[in-house]
């Protein structure tokens, strides 16, 4: 498994997303949820979907795994588009794909066994019978950091710790390839926060796992990931290798975003572009470049054209017409 | 109502507030109590909040950080019960009273006009079914004989401080027509707008969106700045912490396990707990190597135990890597480690 | 006038026309009396009179012919004035639509007008009851205006003490005086007789929850409530806002046998159940105290001129032996279910009922007691396929002629040559003493054939205020002659 | 504020056409031929063909379906067999009573329960909460024509305060005849104040816990004002709904009351008509009270507009 | 959050016991179930044995309740007719049940199916429940097993409409999207995922249904409009009372309280239960 920041041709893509729309007809309108996002996940990396609330972080994913229809583009996955599958071809591929929430309470069903609920996605894959089955669970929940003996109990006698470690559990069970990591550790305490992380990346590390890991902790996916997307109102601001991301920041949202993230340490002070306003509908998305109702840098032109992606260093794009002359404006840590 | 407020107390209380202390809160217990169990929410918080200042209360979930808060407004909810200690607090005429007892008709004066309150959740702090500018109203009005003509005139103004845009349309507005940065500007407009001499912040942006947050941030850091007014301040999130608290209160399972300045809190944190914290934070520049391969977080073994069955001795010595025999017998009590630095902790030199 | 007044009366039900020709029932023929007459009508003692003709018929010598003088300054509702004319169309019309009307228009040979005040009336044969049924009160020969007969009817004008003002179903019926009327001379007698018109307004209100009727006449809201369940009768007693008045000798509940289709139709079965009902234990049941009912298996009670007791050793056995063995000569199987149809309108069919069944499974009979409405009750009973046995009764009627399930049409469908004979002799005799003896012989063919079952003889009970005057009970309850004491 | 409006509009043109639909199906599925039980055991089969015929009964079951929404649709709703009148007629002579009498069950219940659900919730968990628990649950266990029977012995038969049946005859003063509703209405309202006590007890304790309830404590408001101004009128949308719907089923346990009281209303028509077999009475009354029912509730949609801003756009 | 609270779940048993309210609701319904259930041994008479020369006795030592107008025990019918009235009861509540699930599950999960049922579901509720009922059997014709299918069609439609609403929630729940996600079968995720967690409202809602069909059943036997009059049911003998209201008022009071402590049992123990499964549930009632 490679480290490396650069994606390299040769790199081994798992899944390739692209063009990917999803719009929910409403009462009110047409939410346009994801509109033409499009990234590619490598093999056994980590890529980190960050963005505010309501920018489509949690849809992007559940249209990749085929949880609600996507409106539009494709998911190649090893070589095979997912969108395509039917609901019957689509069984197969379920078991090498799978999803772990957030809320560490309703994911997992109150009224069953944490063994059964570890136990139902074997049978569901018949992946093993009678003691091999009782084995199976054992395993996944000693691997998870919990005893072979919680496979009794009910979810509601685990801390919130805990049962994320059971949600991870469930999805380990079926050996998947891709996780689609939905927020996993915000609505954990730091403390426990920092128990989850170190469990997934071992996992990843140890299973080779492949993970989509949505999050809007700016602090964990810079952490935790290897490339990176940003959202904003369904659409992707920029993208690319988290390091590079994170150093060089390109797009005045991700700036924006980067500089207001709250760090835990009172010496640095830093300049700090705080963005003006709420982010707008998702019903009533601005024209042109979403973001430019709040960027400090909009220009007339930004209304008008819907900025296309710009590639400004290996697999680094940024979708901003004056990025360029921008890049040389330096507004993250000003002074360290 | 003023006239309860102005009333010369007899304050033997008065000496025991230094000066620059707006609120001291003494040892105090507060337990949620149903029939034989007691969920010692709050057991002995000691706190401080000094005039002017800004303090920060940390701690996880379930710490008892609402708990006090609510303790101090006497706004808890009905088996909660302040069980012992006191919270002394000074009014704007210089005399000091007990929060813990005062009778219900004083603290409702107190409510709002002394200290007001805002909440986490700005989406439902707000009554739906009135228009924000009949809830800012209502607000002056309870407390000082105003028209209602003086009254609008005092809530629009208030939005303006709060700095939303057209501010006379938004008075006429409900809730539900503005996003939730928005309404919790409207809470702080709210809270400020009987000049409150301590404002109490519980968790205001934790369910804001980032960029959002740093507005309010930036907004309650300016306002505390022109107003002067002392701010309590509750969040979970350290990096919250840093960018606006003078001092930092740390809770643990109930308790205050460390209180300090906020430059010395996180140069040198004086309790294991805080410690631990700090170190559970992802930090790239700490956790990466220099070639991007990423170093195992230290996350802090275990669970907070529950407030029904709290451990004897000093609550976090079952996760305490310090941990002596000593702590699992004896409650340390809130020591100097420092100036102007607490800790509730044996061992706190070792740190 | 110091005799005045308005009442309310408390009724068993509602009606669903008011036409009294058309339709039949008592309820019917207790509202109309009071605003439609007819040509003759019963004294006290139940004996023919003249109403609204001058005097009984002249019937020629053959018993054919009935010549019928009118009264003269008869007013209608609407002002105008009876003659012939009205009478000849009323009674075409009672001959054609009415039940006891299509009985003798077969017979009917010529009705004309002879002047404005005479009618005759000429018959094929003799037929005694004729006088009877004209002077009766539902399926009544009434007399309304020869213009104003359409059917349905759509205006209610007669020439009674009483018009109606206004009709609110399930509400009230509002009865008011008529200024125009002209009342008989002399005294009243009966429903013969002068008739006073005393009391302003009369209201019939259906109530047909009997215990309301009862809490009603108790609490003073009615001024008079019909049949009301005997046993409310100490509850009545002592009441300072009403007063019962028992009516001896009502009338008649019976079992009549669906003697065309099915188990009945045998006479060995008829003649089980006739052995086994015990009579007085249906009786106490559904009447209580002894005063309110008579064990009586004679077709008529004392004092009537019809009363033998030809053939009632038959009645109230009790005998669940013989009514075994019966039913085995019948060859019953102990299986079949003797199907009894009743209802809860009258809630004292529907004890008899519940008793009769613990006799009959007593001997050795299966019982499958259908409790139905009686609207239900009145439609189910038409088709011979659905019972075996149903429940009903009836007042003492003037005339034998008159009781309903003696014609092989009514529901049960007796057809007996030997009936039909008597029954066509009785109506043409004209001899009253020879009369009864046929009568006799009658009663006694009904009991060895069994076609019905008389249960017995039961008072009826209705209450009054105590304030209300010149009340003469009967069991078409009127209201002519009464009055509210001021 | 159309929108919602049109939308409720619709909601309830949709459901009216489904009863419609219902009720042509219930009196379907009833066994025999109409126009037989209409005309009597003593009609000709000749007779009996003329009004199936004149009904529509003989052609297909969708082309009746459609007849029946025509006349429907000009208003019709056929002719009582029994009555021998219009059926719309029938039902309009009997809605005073049923009007007046739902009208005071529901001030009756709503006087009781309001204030006593409020302040149960607001001291829940005390002695008196438990009590009017206790008691909500008793008064919905009373049969209404039980509790009838009792309070014409006590009030009407014993002590004569009020009558015991009817409607007053055909020149009684308005107020005479309301007092014919006393005791019905106390009946019904009594068991219906169970239902709107629990519900306003369940919502108040919602609302008395929700954010803003605390908010207005915080900014130093008396009791009285904060349960009353801030969390009632929040609780009041729920409890708007049921006293709507409680309204609405008033309608018919006055079925069952008006029956025991002999009240000329609706419902002891619909009994009646029952044990008359009046068909066609069956099905305009089922309509009209669905149609009420469904009235209602849009009322109290529309009502929302005025309590709630957030309907309102 | 309450942590670790790894203690094992206490004894349904102790749980019922905690709650005064349920235990006696239980103990009550039980009673009377128990009595119902062994009438023909607890009974000191036939139910429908006349006895004409006992009509009317008030309550003594040998007739617990009296005698009615037949001389028949009061006492020995009012068990009997509580066999009757729990049976009502329970057939239309299972009735009930079985539409009201199926319908509800279903249209939780299938839109098209939705449109229809929910506008179905909403149409009955225009309708008051008796009075349905009324139209129902009147429709049917008048006997226990159509007022039983009467009051389980009446009463299908609110057990409709509160499982589709819990569907609807429950099948947006993140663990019935794992399941979705693992590929578990719509039938599976239904009844493994949906419908257990459908458990506690169905069963509080159909103790309370079970309560109101009693009732019901009650109004319509004492309108005449029910089950055959001579079939002791409470309402049937609280019909026949009704004659005799200020002479023989144990004919009324005895069935009228066996009513009363039904219903009122049932309902303890819905709202018991309510309290007992899910707290949450509060809100509904
Ligand atoms: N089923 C749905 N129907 C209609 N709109 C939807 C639906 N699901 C999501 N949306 C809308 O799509 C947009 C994106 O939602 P999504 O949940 O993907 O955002 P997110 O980035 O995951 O936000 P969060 O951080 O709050 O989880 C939002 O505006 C949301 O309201
Ligand atoms: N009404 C109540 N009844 C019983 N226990 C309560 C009640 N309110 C709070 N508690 C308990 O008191 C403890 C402290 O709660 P509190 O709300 O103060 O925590 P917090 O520090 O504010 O947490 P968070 O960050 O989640 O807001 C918790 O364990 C909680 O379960
Ligand atoms: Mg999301
Ligand atoms: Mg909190
Ligand atoms: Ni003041």
């Amino acid at each position: 498994m490679s480290q490396t920041q650069s994606p390299a041709a040769g790199d081994d893509v798992l899944l390739s997303v692209r063009n990917l729309s999803k719009h929910f007809p409403t009462a009110n309108g047409v939410v346009k949820a994801v509109e033409d996002v499009s990234f590619d996940v490598r093999r056994g990396h980590i890529v980190g979907i960050v963005g505010e609330s309501g920018s489509g972080k949690t849809t992007a994913g559940r249209c990749i795994l085929r949880l609600v229809e996507p409106s539009e583009g494709e998911a190649i996955f090893d070589g095979v588009d997912l969108f395509k599958l039917s609901q019957k071809a689509l069984r197969a591929y379920r078991r090498r794909m799978q999803i772990i929430f957030q809320d560490p309470y309703s994911s997992l069903n109150p009224r069953m066994r944490v063994g059964d609920i570890i136990g139902e996605a074997i049978d569901t894959h018949r992946l093993a019978k009678g003691a091999a089955r009782q084995a199976r669970i054992a395993e996944l929940l000693t691997r998870v950091g919990l005893s072979p003996e919680h496979a009794r109990r009910y979810p509601h006698e685990f801390s919130g710790g805990q049962r994320q470690r059971i949600g991870i559990a469930r999805a380990l069970a079926v050996e998947p390839e891709l996780i689609v990591a939905d927020e996993p550790v915000s609505a954990l305490d730091v403390s426990v926060q920092a128990q989850v992380l170190n469990l997934v990346q071992e996992l990843q590390k140890e299973l080779g796992l492949t993970m989509l890991f949505i999050s809007h902790d700016l602090t964990v996916v810079e952490y935790l990931c290897d490339d990176i997307v940003v959202l904003y109102l369904g659409r992707v601001m920029e993208q690319g290798p988290a390091r590079e991301v994170y150093a060089n920041p390109r797009h005045p949202y991700t700036r924006a975003l980067l500089s207001t993230a709250p760090i835990p340490d009172p010496t640095v002070r830093r300049e700090r572009v705080i963005l003006q306003g709420d982010i707008p509908s998702p019903l009533d998305p601005p024209s042109g470049c979403v973001f430019r109702t709040r960027c400090p840098f909009a220009i007339d032109a930004c209304a008008t054209t819907v900025p296309p992606r710009e590639t400004v260093s290996p697999g680094h794009t940024v979708a901003c017409i004056r990025q360029a002359e921008l890049a040389s404006l330096d507004i993250r840590k000003v002074s360290a | 109502m003023a006239a309860v407020l102005s009333a010369p107390s007899p304050s033997p209380l008065a000496e025991t507030l230094p000066e620059d202390v707006v609120l001291r809160a003494d040892d105090l217990h507060t337990h949620f109590i149903v029939g034989e169990r007691a969920a010692k929410s709050v057991d002995g918080v000691t706190l401080t909040v000094r005039r002017g200042q800004t303090l920060a209360v940390v701690g996880e979930s379930g710490s008892g950080k609402s708990v006090t808060s609510l303790s101090i407004m006497r706004l808890l909810a009905y088996p909660g019960r302040i069980v012992s200690g006191r919270i002394l607090y000074r009014l704007r005429d210089g005399t000091v009273v007990d929060l813990a007892s005062l009778p219900e008709k004083r603290m409702r004066a107190i409510r709002g006009k002394e200290i007001a309150m805002i909440f986490q959740e700005p989406m439902t702090s707000l009554n739906p079914l009135f228009t924000v500018g009949d809830q800012i109203m209502e607000m002056i009005r309870l407390h000082e004989p105003v028209s209602r003509q003086e009254a609008r005139q005092r809530a629009r103004r208030m939005l303006e401080l709060v700095e939303i845009p057209a501010a006379e349309k938004r008075l006429d507005q409900y809730p539900h027509e503005m996003s939730g940065g928005m309404r919790q500007r409207v809470m702080i407009a709210l809270a400020l707008s009987c000049n409150p001499a301590l404002l109490i912040a519980d968790e205001p942006t934790t369910a804001l969106d980032v960029t959002i947050q740093a507005q309010i941030l930036d907004l309650m850091r300016r306002l505390q700045r022109d107003i002067g007014m002392s701010i309590l301040f509750i969040t979970h999130n350290l990096g919250v912490v840093a960018e606006i608290a003078h001092e930092v209160a740390v809770m643990y399972a109930g308790r205050v396990v460390e209180q300090a300045p906020v430059g010395a809190l996180f140069a040198r944190p004086r309790h294991p707990y805080t410690k631990g914290l700090l170190a559970c934070i992802p930090n790239p520049e700490r956790d990466r190597t220099a070639d991007g391969k990423r170093l195992m977080l230290k996350p802090i073994p275990g669970n907070v135990p529950s407030v029904l069955a709290l451990p004897p001795g000093c609550t976090y010595a079952p996760r305490c890597p310090l941990a002596e025999p000593r702590c699992e017998r004896e409650a340390p009590g809130l020591v100097p480690a420092g100036p102007g630095h607490l800790s509730r902790c044996f061992r706190h030199e070792l740190l | 006038q110091e005799r005045g007044g308005i009442i309310n009366v408390a009724m068993i039900g509602e009606l669903n026309s008011l036409d009294p020709t058309v339709a039949t029932g008592d309820l019917l023929g207790t509202v109309t009396q009071h605003f439609f007459e007819t040509l003759f009508t019963f004294d006290k003692d139940w004996n023919v009179t003249p109403l609204l003709a001058e005097k009984l018929p002249e019937v020629s010598a053959d018993g054919r012919v009935y010549t019928i003088t009118l009264r003269k300054g008869v007013k209608f509702h609407d002002g105008s004035e009876m003659t012939a004319k009205d009478v000849v169309a009323s009674l075409h019309r009672w001959f054609e639509l009415a039940s006891r009307g299509k009985l003798v228009q077969p017979n009917l040979a010529g009705l004309e007008a002879v002047d404005d005040y005479t009618v005759r009336l000429s018959l094929k044969e003799p037929f005694a009851p004729l006088t009877a049924l004209l002077a009766f009160n539902n399926s009544a020969a009434v007399i309304m205006p020869a213009g104003k007969m359409d059917n349905p009817l759509k205006e209610y004008i007669g020439t009674g003490p009483y018009m109606l003002k206004e009709r609110k179903a399930d509400q009230y019926i509002q009865l008011v005086r008529f200024d125009g009327y002209k009342p008989r001379e002399g005294e009243p007698n009966g429903f013969g007789g002068a008739r006073k018109q005393y009391l302003d307004e009369i209201r019939f209100v259906p109530v047909p929850d009997a215990n309301t009727r009862v809490e009603g006449a108790i609490a003073g809201q009615y001024d008079y409530a019909d049949l009301l369940p005997v046993e409310a009768y100490d509850r009545l007693n002592g009441q300072e806002k009403t007063e019962p008045i028992l009516l001896k000798s009502f009338g008649w509940p019976m079992f009549i046998m669906n003697n065309k289709q099915g188990l009945m139709t045998k006479l060995e079965m008829r003649k089980a159940v006739q052995a086994a009902l015990n009579a007085e234990d249906m009786l106490a049941a559904a009447f209580g105290k002894p005063e309110f009912y008579t064990v009586d298996g004679a077709l008529y009670p004392q004092g009537y001129p019809w009363r033998t007791d030809a053939g009632t050793e038959a009645y109230n056995q009790g005998n669940p032996e013989k009514a075994k063995e019966l039913a085995k000569a019948a060859g019953y199987d102990g299986k079949q279910p003797i199907r009894i149809l009743t209802s809860r309108q009258y809630e004292f069919h529907y004890k008899m009922a519940q008793v009769a069944a613990e006799y009959l499974k007593a001997a050795g009979l299966a019982v499958e007691l259908q409790v139905v409405d009686w609207a239900t009750l009145v439609q189910r009973r038409a088709d011979p396929a659905l019972w075996d046995i149903f429940i009903t009764h009836s007042p003492f009627l003037p005339d034998p002629a008159l009781i309903a399930p003696l014609p092989s049409t009514y529901p049960g469908w007796w057809d007996n040559p030997q009936k039909e004979k008597l029954l066509v002799a009785l109506n043409a005799e004209l001899d009253q003493k020879k009369r009864e003896a046929l009568f006799a012989d009658l009663q006694k063919l009904l009991y060895e054939q069994a076609p019905l079952y008389k249960v017995g003889d039961f008072s009826a009970l209705s209450a009054k205020s105590p304030k209300l005057k010149g009340y003469d009970a009967s069991p078409w309850p009127y209201f002519w002659n009464a009055y509210l004491e001021k | 504020m159309t929108r919602y409006i049109l939308q409720r509009l619709l909601g309830m043109l949709a459901v009216m056409f489904t009863v419609v639909t219902i009720v042509f199906i219930i009196v379907r599925i009833a066994p025999g031929d109409p126009a037989a039980v209409m005309l009597g055991p003593d009609a000709t089969p000749a007779d009996i063909a003329a009004l199936r015929a004149r009904l529509g009964l003989d052609r297909p079951l969708a082309v009746q379906y459609l007849f029946f929404l025509g006349q429907l649709a000009r208003g019709d709703l056929g002719q009582s067999i029994f009555l021998d009148m219009p059926v719309t007629q029938a039902l309009a002579e009997r809605a005073e009573p049923t009007f007046f009498l739902t009208l005071f069950s529901i001030l009756i219940a709503s006087a009781i329960a309001l204030p006593v659900g409020i302040l149960s919730a607001y001291k829940r968990g005390t002695l008196f909460d438990q009590a009017v628990t206790t008691f909500a649950m008793f008064a919905a266990s009373i049969p209404s024509f039980w509790l009838g029977l009792v309070l014409i012995q006590v009030f009407a038969v014993r002590l004569g305060w009020f009558p015991v049946a009817g409607y007053g005859g055909p020149d009684a003063p308005f107020l005479t005849r309301l007092s014919h509703l006393v005791l019905p209405a106390v009946a019904l309202g009594i068991v219906s104040s169970a239902l709107i006590t629990r519900f306003t007890r369940a919502s108040m304790l919602d609302v008395l816990n929700d954010d803003y309830v605390r908010t207005a404590r915080s900014k130093g408001m008396g009791e009285f004002r904060v349960v009353m101004k801030h969390a009632f009128k929040n609780a009041l949308i729920p409890v708007l709904t049921v006293i709507g719907l409680t309204a609405a089923l008033l309608v018919s346990g006055a079925v069952v009351t008006e029956t025991v009281f002999s009240l000329p209303g609706i419902g002891n028509l619909v009994v009646s008509a029952v044990l008359r077999r009046d068909y066609p009475v069956i099905q305009g009354a089922l309509l009209v009270i669905a149609a009420i029912y469904v009235l209602i509730n849009f009322g109290i949609d529309m009502l929302y507009i005025l309590i709630d801003p957030r309907v309102r756009y | 959050m309450a942590a670790v609270s790894i203690t094992p779940a206490p004894r349904i048993t102790t749980l019922i016991l905690q709650r005064k309210t349920l235990a006696i609701g239980l103990a009550v319904i039980l009673a009377i179930a128990l009595l119902a259930l062994f009438a023909p041994l607890i009974a000191p008479y036939a139910p429908n044995k006349l006895s004409i020369v006992n009509r009317l006795k008030p309550p003594s030592a040998t007739w617990l309740f009296g005698t009615d107008e037949f001389g028949r025990d009061i006492f020995s019918r009012t068990i009997y007719a509580g066999r009757l009235s729990l049976t009502v009861g329970a057939a239309a509540t299972a009735l009930a049940g079985v539409i009201g699930i199926t319908l509800g599950i279903v249209a939780g999960f299938f839109r098209r199916a939705d449109t229809v049922i929910a506008r179905i579901v909403d149409a009955m509720m225009a309708f008051p429940d008796i009075l349905l009922a009324i139209a129902l059997v009147a429709a049917l014709g008048p006997s226990l097993a159509t007022v039983i299918v009467a009051l389980g069609i009446v009463y299908a439609p609110r057990l409709a409409r509160i499982v589709r609403a819990s569907t609807l929630v429950i099948r947006e729940l993140p663990y019935v999207e794992a399941a979705r996600a693992l590929g578990v079968p719509t039938w599976r995720i239904m009844t493994r995922h949906v419908l257990r967690n459908l458990v506690s409202p169905i069963l509080v809602q159909a103790t309370f249904i079970f309560a109101y069909a009693m009732l019901a059943e009650a109004s319509l036997s004492f309108l005449g409009v029910g089950v055959s009059p001579e079939i002791p049911t409470w309402g049937t003998m609280i019909a026949a009372g009704r004659q005799y209201v200020g002479q023989a008022d144990w004919m009324t009071i005895f069935p009228g309280v066996a009513i009363i402590l039904s219903v009122l049992s049932l309902q303890l123990v819905g709202d018991g239960l309510r309290d007992l499964l899910d707290p949450r549930l509060r809100k509904d009632l």
